[in-house]
């Protein structure tokens, strides 16, 4: 199976000063379609610059390929979720926020956009919020509604930062399942930043741990047999793999 | 409202300290009239003196001078964000056009346009078109960042980006700029019509005011004013308060 | 605003007004070789220039002035409007004309609707045009909606360059226009000929009664610049030429233009008076003599 | 820079345009003179007129003016966030006087002030402040809430608030304003020079335009215009633009 | 001992429409010094907008007292430590963010401001980043650069909403004890919103969990043994507690 995603000696910097340094140097990450990349590695380490990289948001020395061909900019072919809270426009409500994408992108249909709206905020546990307006939301709902709309647009690629940091357990671990079935069921790649260990197993297919540095620590695939949950064949090996590539050392959490 | 209540006392207080100095002659009353002289120019004026009509003059060119104001501050913004080469020459232009005075430019206008309606309309474009821009330039260049690139991620380009993130992400900037621009053509246009009139194919309230003070018509002067701050009250908390209301105030984005 | 002014060290501080241009130029000589100062001991002078009757009015009103200068009808209006002033001497007088680029215009009955350029309303032009028209079409109204205000040189350029059929200006623009070869309407000159008022001076009542010395020094300041300027053209072309920003040739050309007439003695400002308040131009009673409208020492008509 | 190269070109087209224009005769010349007599008149003004002292003297005006306008403008906006009972009566006020032409409130201002440079510093200032407080109060009515609450939260109330909360949080509001403001008081002050005249105290460059006009000496008019225009760029690309470097764009709020 | 915080029949509506609800209503809530209460509670339960009105900076209909007097308005013995990445002012240097409450609070020595900031950037695992603004940070440094600002002036009661949620697994723990640390030492009485249970377990002696319709559906102690990890004695069951009385069922995590 060919490439989707193609990032080739990826190098960033920021050029903010004399002393500025790379964040990323020389990345290098292939990902076949409909795979599921979840990204580990410690705060400030350059996991929102890879996946703004990804999404054209920077400029950066480096290949960004999509399906063979380098990218230029942002494009609808990688939807992205920002680890921003205040992310959806203000000036539009929460079903506006889902509909718009959609509506540019060639659904002009009233009804069907209605439909889709209602779809995705009932998946995100908003059905009833369509008519607020985003400053009426809390900070989960604001996350969750972002979500909704990056889901809608059925992109190839969606780039996940902490999508469901601020989410309760419960609503967490829907929306995860929501989000395993919408990948297999339409195809999707994704990559997901998380900071959470457990979520990125249960999750991810592969597993990238980046060093404090921004290097690849780690790079594997995920092996364990779904449902995947503590009691899973190979899940403490895996958990200790992980944890101990993440910088520093672990005997709690 | 409380807010109306204030300026309802406000105006009285004010009313009451004018009549005041008048009653006690602080200044020469040929040139300090009464709120009663004042008000009874305003009456004789619409009754006598078709101030109506010299009003409705006026405002028919501020709206065409707004109208071509508006789209052309709009135009120019919008082709700035989108071509930086543009933006590099507009922000330029609008530094330097918008120190050159009006009355400097009328007899280029009047070369250009002849005597007549249309260099007047040029003279309050010019005097809304630069600070109007300014006001949509800078509040389009503090966008936050994150709509401009939701907007894009979702295959905005050009005039659409500018249309629908731009332009409501930075509508607080916009209606300053409007407001900014309304004043801006009201003064620009008063003063226009005092040193450049013309009796025949019509007349404004400008020239109205010019006439009252030629004949030195004090309550006359105060009474035409009087009728542009009507104006602008109701345009500013009719037309410009609603659209806040359901704008900015709506979408949190302003207190 | 005319608190303040007044005695400082016993000196009395005289404020004048007077306009830019050629018509002005007593004053000038005034100014330029303290002639109040020469008279009055206890005097200071301040000038201003304004370039509008209507401003120097209202300063006028306000107190803020003892003098100011302007064309005869925004000083009429003043006076009958009641604010506290009189013509305390005439100044000059000068040559205006209605010129035009249009060769069908030859006489006031030739003009339809097309626009004369003129300063502003009300003012001498205006009014002198009213004349024309009342005595050549009946009604001094008639051509009121064919005016354009516009200051001389807006007017000139509009006229020069064909934006404008007609302009009613004077002197120095009247020659400039003759020499890119426009052409006259005669009646307009016919019906306020050469040597009647153009400029005159406006005193306050309060200097008038308040501080005679200073007022006559004013005045008779004033006459001897006229005369001076009557008696030696060159060294007042001289004085002159740096302001108005032309040769001391062409200065003197325009000094010794037959319409440049400077007097102390008012002409036709009782006339236009009646003239004005009679056609409507400005409300109020007709001024019986000339004793209403200007102080004892002003001789004329 | 890219962004001085493209402006240079601009500026080369335009003054080649216009040479052409000139050269075939388009405009009547008495109008439309060439560069070559624009630059002679230039700098015939500062060797001979003088030129100078003219913009010196404007110069100075201005700055009492922006000086007086910008205290006036933060105060009253300050205290308008502070209260709102003021807010009430200052926003009416600023839609109310913005509309008022600066030559409307002339016969006032000769009341109050007398004819002196006082008055002309008044219509300065009339100029300025209206727009100025417009702009600075909707930037201080958009600050993002939580800066505001972080502010309270550490003790911060009144002007100490609007001091270090509202005031760099809506720096860009507020240097559109000075943006607008500085030009608004060329412009105003261009005008009642050239509508009123001088004072006593000293003849500004809106006089030399009005002499310059008086004597059909366009060239003269146009090196006059040429003198506000290069100080407007120096202002505009030295002060404003070395002042968005080291606040907004360091900051990180505006692109 | 007294009560520092009280809450008492505290109401809340945003009164932003016809149809607007109350998100808390009648909540009572009484904190003795010193102690550190966990608020668990599913997405837009009223989390937040419960601190916010403890804090201030939201009318309400009932009472909060500090210290037995009533509240009015925000003040420093209440310090926020907010949901929003963009809390810091993005006008003043990361330094000089932490420096300028203690200034306008009595600091006015600048080495003594200095070693402050100094010190709490390194609690935070940021030194280095003194002369940084805001918008050169990562999401996450964002975050601590906050919590070090709320420390700082040691307020008698801080509010923190979901102040670790981007933060990596081991910067979270390091925070988590220093915090605890802090608390201890300066006699702080902590707030403290959080998503994860295991989180609240190990930081709180008190924990309240909010239902979907914001009231207290469970108000416990904590009284397990610190230090509390999953083999804590009774570990199990309290978790077990939290998160069955955590609206909706939970058979993972
Ligand atoms: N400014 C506001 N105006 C109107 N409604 C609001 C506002 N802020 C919050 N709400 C509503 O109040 C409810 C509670 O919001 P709050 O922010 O307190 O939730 P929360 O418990 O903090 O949730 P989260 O965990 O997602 O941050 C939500 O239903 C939300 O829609
Ligand atoms: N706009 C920017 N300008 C300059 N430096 C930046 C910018 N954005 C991020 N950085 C720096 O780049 C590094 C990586 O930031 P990034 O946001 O990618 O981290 P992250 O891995 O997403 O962290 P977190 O988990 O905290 O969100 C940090 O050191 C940060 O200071
Ligand atoms: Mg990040
Ligand atoms: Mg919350």
């Amino acid at each position: 199976m060919d490439k989707i995603l193609k990032v080739k000696n990826l190098t960033k910097n920021y050029k903010d000063g004399a002393d500025s340094v790379n964040i990323l140097e020389n990345l290098n990450i292939d990902m076949p379609e409909n795979q599921f990349l979840c990204v580990l590695g410690p705060s400030g380490c350059g996991k929102t610059t890879l996946i703004r990289c990804i999404a054209g948001f920077e400029d950066y020395d480096g290949v960004v390929e999509v399906s063979g061909k380098e990218t230029k900019g942002p494009g609808i072919d990688r939807i992205m979720v920002f680890q921003n809270f205040d992310q959806l426009f203000p000036w539009k409500t929460v079903e506006d926020n889902i509909k718009y994408p959609l509506k540019i992108n060639g659904t002009k249909d009233k009804e069907e956009l209605s439909k889709l709206a209602k779809e995705y905020l009932e998946l995100v546990g908003l059905a009833g919020s369509e008519k607020k307006y985003p400053h009426q939301l809390s900070g989960g709902m604001k996350q969750r509604v972002s979500i909704a709309r990056g889901l809608a647009v059925k992109p190839k690629i969606i780039l996940m930062d902490e999508p469901f940091a601020s989410l309760d357990a419960i609503t967490r671990r829907n929306l995860q399942r929501e989000l395993l079935k919408i990948k297999e069921k339409e195809n999707v790649t994704v990559v997901f930043i998380t900071h959470n260990i457990q979520e990125a197993m249960t999750l991810g297919d592969r597993l990238i741990v980046l060093s404090k540095s921004g290097e690849i620590k780690l790079d594997i695939h995920n092996t364990l047999q779904a449902p995947i949950n503590p009691a899973t064949e190979g899940y403490g090996e895996l958990w200790k793999k992980l944890s101990d590539n993440l910088e520093g050392n672990s005997d709690l959490y | 409202m409380k807010q109306a209540r204030i300026q309802l006392v406000f105006v009285a207080s004010f009313l009451l300290l004018w009549q005041i100095t008048y009653k006690f002659g602080i200044f020469p009353q040929i040139m300090f009239p009464s709120i009663g002289d004042i008000s009874n120019s305003f009456l004789e004026g619409f009754i006598e003196d078709g101030l109506l009509a010299y009003t409705l003059y006026s405002l028919s060119l501020i709206f065409k001078g707004m109208l071509i104001g508006i789209v052309l501050a709009f135009a120019f913004s919008s082709l700035a964000i989108i071509s930086e080469t543009f933006y590099s020459i507009y922000n330029f232009m609008v530094s330097v056009c918008d120190l050159i005075p009006g009355v400097a430019l009328l007899p280029l206008a009047i070369l250009w346009f002849g005597i007549n309606e249309t260099t007047v309309i040029f003279i309050v474009v010019h005097s809304i078109i630069w600070p109007m821009s300014r006001n949509i330039i800078d509040g389009f260049n503090s966008v936050n960042n994150v709509y401009i690139e939701s907007g894009k991620n979702y295959g905005l380009t050009g005039i659409n980006l500018v249309k629908d993130v731009y332009l409501p992400a930075s509508f607080n900037n916009v209606l300053s700029g409007l407001k900014v621009g309304w004043a801006r053509a009201w003064r620009g246009l008063i003063s226009v019509e005092m040193i450049f009139g013309t009796t025949s194919s019509g007349a404004g309230i400008g020239w109205y005011i010019f006439m009252k003070r030629t004949n030195i018509d004090t309550a006359g002067v105060f009474a035409a004013l009087l009728v542009i701050i009507i104006i602008g009250i109701i345009i500013e908390y009719l037309i410009f308060g609603t659209i806040e209301k359901h704008t900015v105030k709506k979408w949190g984005m302003v207190r | 605003g005319s608190d303040e002014k007044t005695e400082t060290e016993g000196k009395y501080t005289v404020k004048i007004a007077m306009q830019y241009g050629l018509s002005y130029a007593p004053l000038k000589v005034v100014m330029e070789q303290k002639l109040i100062e020469k008279n009055c001991d206890n005097v200071e002078v301040e000038w201003v220039t304004l370039n509008s009757g209507t401003a120097i009015t209202e300063a006028l009103a306000s107190g803020d002035l003892d003098f100011g200068a302007m064309g005869v009808a925004p000083a009429v209006t003043a006076v009958n409007a009641g604010v506290p002033v009189k013509i305390a001497s005439n100044i000059s007088a000068q040559p205006q004309k209605l010129m035009t680029n249009d060769p069908n215009i030859k006489s006031i009955n030739d003009i339809t609707d097309e626009q004369i350029a003129l300063v502003t309303i009300g003012s001498i032009q205006h009014i002198t045009l009213a004349m024309a028209a009342k005595e050549y079409l009946g009604d001094a109204h008639a051509l009121d909606n064919n005016i354009t205000a516009m200051s001389h040189p807006d007017g000139m350029t509009s006229l020069l360059t064909g934006a404008i059929p007609m302009q009613l200006t004077s002197s120095p623009y009247i020659y400039k226009e003759m020499d890119e070869g426009m052409t006259e309407v005669k009646e307009i000159s016919d019906i306020w000929p050469d040597g009647k008022s153009f400029i005159v001076m406006l005193g306050t009542n309060k200097i008038y009664e308040d501080n005679p010395e200073v007022y006559e020094g004013v005045t008779e300041a004033l006459a001897e610049a006229i005369d001076y300027i009557n008696n030696n053209k060159e060294e007042s072309a001289e004085m002159l030429c740096e302001q108005e920003d032309v040769t001391k040739e062409v200065m003197l050309d325009w000094l010794n233009y037959p319409g440049s007439i400077y007097s102390k003695e008012t002409t036709g400002v009782l006339s236009m008076a009646t003239f004005m308040i009679n056609e409507g131009f400005i409300k109020g009673d007709v001024p019986e003599s000339l004793d209403e409208l200007a102080f004892d020492n002003v001789e004329g008509n």
